[in-house]
């Protein structure tokens, strides 16, 4: 037993997290908004992506953690992937590192086949991102930039790569979400999986989508409270900084505690995933619904705490508030993955 | 008890109704905290002012109807329930307009109070600074003395100041007494923002309006008391501007800004957007039950006004009470666009009217003092807490 | 227009108030407590009666407000009734002005005949007591010490002389609830009404039932939430009142805030219920379910500010806050109001 | 990460079922906290004892087995699972027993720490004062230095004391030196109750349980450190009892004293009693997703100390971390034994076992440091806010 990330595992996230420190800072963030929404808070000419961070994530192997050596990849597992993508959250990366790196990754290892064997190397090197979703009528994060789209449901599993689908563009809150709505996507591409099998491989694609949100989640999570904690300790009203009162503690408080709990759902989560643990959807929807609450509390807190000043467009706390609130709709709300838990609890 | 509407107050309603649906904007306007959304909404403001229904319960001198409140909360949820425009108005009708009724002299009600209600004259705040925002008593804009011009030179920047990118006036506090205590030495000042040595400068709002103004003034001349109302002046005595203002966050918090009607419509919107998610065969039962629940806070907070109007007409005062009010109404606002996002699903995100709202929501715990300040105020003055 | 009391109303209420601070003292509600609990909290051998209080109130014409004058009661209706019952709320009265004096006085006048000509006098005399309720399993308040019992369902709304029904005897955490199962109740005393009319008249005895326990549940709130000002504002601890801190203001505010808009709820619903509003139902739900959440409210907040202390038995706060408990779970909690009111609005 | 027992570690685990599942008392014993309950308790710590499970992780030397502190999770999640009696020996081996192995000398380790695992000693604590609960550092009981007679002499009361009228010894903190701040010249104590000049005084707690007592001390003598351990002592260095205590408070509130079994267990029969619930056709959505919603909390919080204890045997201290445990458990009791009595609906108010639990978990917010004093910790300390 235990239950903490090696060494090796820490010593990969903190070269992530300096690395992204330094490819996708705040400014970086913003220069990717665009659409109407973009314009509107003043940013605009983005189309959800920041490049850089992109190219480093791929030199440094990020990419490719799930993707099998053989395919230029470093053949780990969910286990090392989770903690990075927590650091993707913290920096609000915007790219599509879930889709492409965790959830498309670990599909087609998990698949093979041609398609497999095309796309796995390409994965790895950065040269292409992927959105991932349901088969059907969701919002499709990164839709406008994917390079291919991988949906599913319970009869079969397609990847379709861009060109092949048409795109209904959609106007997210959060201007770097590339969203669009796919038409068409039932009878395009090819079909991964079908029958019987489809329903499994779908619901595992599922299950890496809401853990690398929840992972992104508890990112965010963190970042915003770091922002209010420096940002309360310096703002000064009634002659003392605002941090030292007792309701922006409490509520401060409050919203790490949340985090503080959810982390540890996230990473065993994680672990089941890799282990192919008969719980591991139980395990993802407990971390999905938590880390969710959680970025919500540490949200409606840093907004709160900061003041006018946090409900300003100059100010970057609404990159991570917005990001937050749609990962914490996208993969199935809070309310949607404890009635799985519920179900497996055999309640109603 | 009485809960029904007399003969005349249910005509009142049905004239209301009826000129409502008529003249009301289909579609909506755009937001009016944007330039080109503002000019739309003047255009609106005007037709109401025309046909007397901008301030329903003025005096007819001031183009009003001399409405009772009661009516004003009928006109209130008419106006709501139709889904007319929010009021760029607002910040001078419901907000300075009490205050001057209060504490104007008859040169100022007289000059300011039927601009206002036309809305030739718009009126934003100038009560935040960079340094003071809970801290309201820490203001360190100051008006200095002008013996010779007979008046005062303001020198300072306030912030925060909704729509002060569109409006022509301003009313806030500055530091006439520098050597007084915090809360004294105040004076409450109306100034013109065209006049010579103001700087305006918008800035983003979370919902991406551009609702936000900072505003800089360097060494404004403002005349005494009404000595010169269109030039500006002040308000109430001199260094007495702590009460005055106190007068008007009163309004803010409480009822006048924020009428029952508003929060109603939004439930009952809420309300029906659950029944089409119903009808669809996918509201669950929790989700089903926090729209109950916020409809049921939404008719709550209706009751506790009239308790207030009723209150008002009897003249009894609500005093720190407003701060009940202020908590009350600005969490129910999240609370109903919340739940309303829980409907939508993963569709949530889209930048549509719920997201729309659940944005501007959010500023409701924020402005007119923080919801952690009027906690205070309700442990302090309405429970008996001690302050220290 | 005109939401408040009466000024008749205000002095009918006060007076009850300035009666009950007399006879029924906290030193009053604990000799009541009886039972194993009772012993075990430091009382016992009480029967859940405050008889000198009963005699004062029936005195003053409190037990026969809306017994017909010309059956020895004053006449008026809910709305003169129900801030009374915010009084006895206040006092944590144990005995059962809601169920004898409410429920049962209405449910007579409104159904007349022998049964009502008969108890309706002694009713308004406080020559008994009634313990009401649904037909059913429910545990009965007030069943011990009980003359009477009403009780009903859809089909039958029965009155049942005490000895006419066999008591199975509970022991609640408030030691003064005289709390019993009714065994055998189907058949025994008479049918007051059967048949389809039975439906409305016991839904609007369930409707008083509820809204008596919300009016006590608004008293009883407000009184803890007195003692814990008090409290907070004395209690010392580094240096100054504990009532200066924020954490205990803020929380102290939010149980005041709860309760102030659960009170007009209540008011409106006691309105709707003496002018026969076809919503009148409704209103009850809305009223009964957040008096129920904003006393639990009231109650958490007043144990944890007072700390240690509120969570002996010397100390009154436990006969106040366990008497919440029971009635925020009596006549239906929260959710089953709220589930009316959700039905009312057309949801599932 | 490796989320699996060893062999040797599943083996353990068996051979603390099987022992359990044979040994405990059928049906449980009455609480504990009442006089009679406690005699019953005593005679089933004394069981533990004998077969060497009532402190698996100390020495050997002591009456443990010397398990790894994995093994004494594994032990407290079996201990709980089986419905095994509350310990009265808590405040003794959980919270003292940490303090006496990092502070005691030899001889206080020899002398205490077997007659405490075989329940000879019973130990309370004696930390609040009337007028020092939150604020410990208030405390004013004081102790005389008595040269001629070698050692103390404790004079003041103290209170909230559990299970003080049954227990034989209490540890606590003392004035020593009255003229230091607040934090400095106190020292940590060890007292047995018979000694001349101690009164305890029983009181009753909300459930009904006699479980608190005052105990005053008057001119009582304690011998200096260990010199005569049967006699009481000090422990660690005079002046220095603030950092002693709070080796003890970490323990109090981390998860020596909350082990996760405990709440898993409650979990699992909130669990067993929503699906007989549900079985009766009477479980709706809303109380099976807090059912749902509380039984994640319960997971939650086992993997959170499954961290804590890597950390531990990985030799990093939680620190202020353990605030963030405390204010989770007892939030997460109260939270578990809310949900029973809401599906217990209007059988909610009987005084029966989940009744009784949800009293006891109502203490859990207030004792150990109220969680108000704990938000302000995981504020200050863990997230670096400034204290004033």
């Amino acid at each position: 037993m235990r239950f903490a990330p090696t060494e090796d595992q820490v010593d990969f996230r903190d070269a992530v997290r300096a690395l992204l420190a330094d490819t996708c800072p705040p400014e970086a963030v913003r220069a990717a908004w665009g659409g109407r929404v973009g314009e509107e808070t003043g940013g605009g000419g983005g189309d959800g992506r920041v490049r850089a961070a992109w190219s480093a994530l791929a030199e440094m192997g990020v990419l490719g953690v799930l993707v099998p050596e053989s395919a230029g990849g470093l053949g780990l597992d969910d286990e090392d992937m989770v903690p990075l993508l927590v650091e993707c959250g913290r920096a609000a990366l915007p790219d599509p590192v879930t889709a492409t790196a965790y959830v498309a990754a670990a599909t087609l290892r998990d698949v093979g086949g041609e398609v497999a064997d095309g796309w796995l190397p390409r994965l790895a090197a950065g040269e292409v991102a992927v959105a991932a979703g349901p088969l059907g009528d969701a919002p499709l994060a990164g839709a406008l930039t994917a390079d291919a789209f991988l949906v599913g449901d319970d009869a079969v599993l397609r990847w379709i790569p861009a060109g092949d689908v048409e795109l209904e563009p959609l106007e997210s809150v959060d201007g770097s979400r590339g969203l669009a709505r796919l038409r068409g996507a039932a009878t395009a591409g090819t079909a991964l999986v079908e029958g019987p099998a489809a329903a499994t491989v779908s619901a595992a694609a599922a299950d890496r989508a809401a853990l690398g949100a929840a992972a992104e989640l508890v990112g965010l999570s963190e970042r915003m409270l770091a922002m209010t904690v420096a940002y309360a300790s310096e703002r000064r009203q009634f002659g003392v900084p605002i941090g030292s009162f007792q309701a922006v503690k409490h509520q401060l408080a409050d919203a790490s505690l949340a985090v503080a709990f959810a982390a540890p759902l996230v990473l065993r989560a994680a672990n089941s995933l890799a282990h192919g643990d008969p719980d591991a959807g139980l395990h993802v929807s407990m971390a999905k619904a938590k880390a969710s609450s959680a970025a919500r509390t540490a949200a409606d807190a840093s907004l709160q705490c900061h003041g006018a000043i946090g409900y300003t467009v100059e100010y970057d706390l609404h990159l991570f508030m917005k990001r937050a609130w749609a990962l914490s709709a996208q993969a199935g709300g809070p309310d949607q993955h404890r009635a799985r838990v519920r179900a497996a609890l055999g309640l109603r | 008890m009485d809960l029904t509407w007399s003969a005349s107050e249910e005509s009142f309603r049905a004239e209301c109704r009826s000129w409502l649906e008529e003249h009301v904007p289909r579609p909506g306007l755009p937001s009016g905290d944007t330039s080109e959304g503002f000019a739309l909404h003047l255009e609106w403001e005007r037709l109401l002012h025309r046909d007397r229904w901008a301030v329903v319960s003025w005096p007819e001198a001031y183009g009003g109807r001399g409405a009772s409140l009661w009516e004003w909360l009928i006109f209130e949820e008419e106006y709501y329930r139709v889904g007319a425009p929010q009021r760029v108005t607002q910040n001078g009708i419901f907000l300075l307009a009490p205050t001057i009724f209060e504490f104007g002299t008859p040169a100022q009600q007289d000059h300011y109070l039927t601009r206002m209600s036309s809305a030739e004259d718009l009126w934003c705040q100038g009560w935040s600074e960079p340094n003071a925002g809970s801290d309201l008593a820490g203001i360190t804009s100051r008006a200095a003395r002008d013996d010779a011009a007979g008046g005062w030179r303001l020198t300072g920047q306030k912030t925060w100041t909704t729509r002060g990118a569109f409006c022509t006036h301003l009313f806030g506090l500055f530091r006439t007494d520098p050597d007084a205590e915090r809360h004294r030495g105040l004076t409450y000042f109306l100034v013109p923002l065209d006049a010579e040595g103001v700087t305006v400068r918008g800035f983003g709002r979370l919902d991406g309006d551009e609702g936000f103004a900072e505003v800089f003034l360097d060494d404004v001349f403002v005349p005494d008391g009404d000595t010169d109302p269109a030039g500006g002046g002040t308000l109430g005595a001199v260094d007495q501007g702590w009460g005055v203002a106190m007068a008007t966050t009163t309004s803010e918090r409480g009822l006048t800004l924020r009428s029952p009607g508003r929060f109603r419509a939004t439930a009952g919107r809420l309300v029906d957007l659950a029944r089409e998610v119903d009808a669809s065969g996918c509201l669950s039962e929790l989700v089903a039950d926090r729209v109950a629940d916020a409809w049921i806070d939404a008719e709550a907070y209706a009751l506790f006004t009239l308790g207030d109007v009723t209150d008002i007409v009897e003249g009894r005062s609500p005093g720190a009470r407003s701060s009940y009010n202020k908590i009350f109404w600005s969490e129910l606002d999240v609370r109903l666009h919340e739940v309303a996002l829980e409907l939508l699903g993963a569709d949530a995100e889209l930048d549509g009217p719920w997201m729309k709202g659940y944005e501007f929501a959010l500023s409701g715990p924020i402005y007119a003092g923080t919801n952690e300040i009027q906690r205070n105020i309700v442990a302090e003055r309405v429970l008996g807490l001690p302050r220290k």
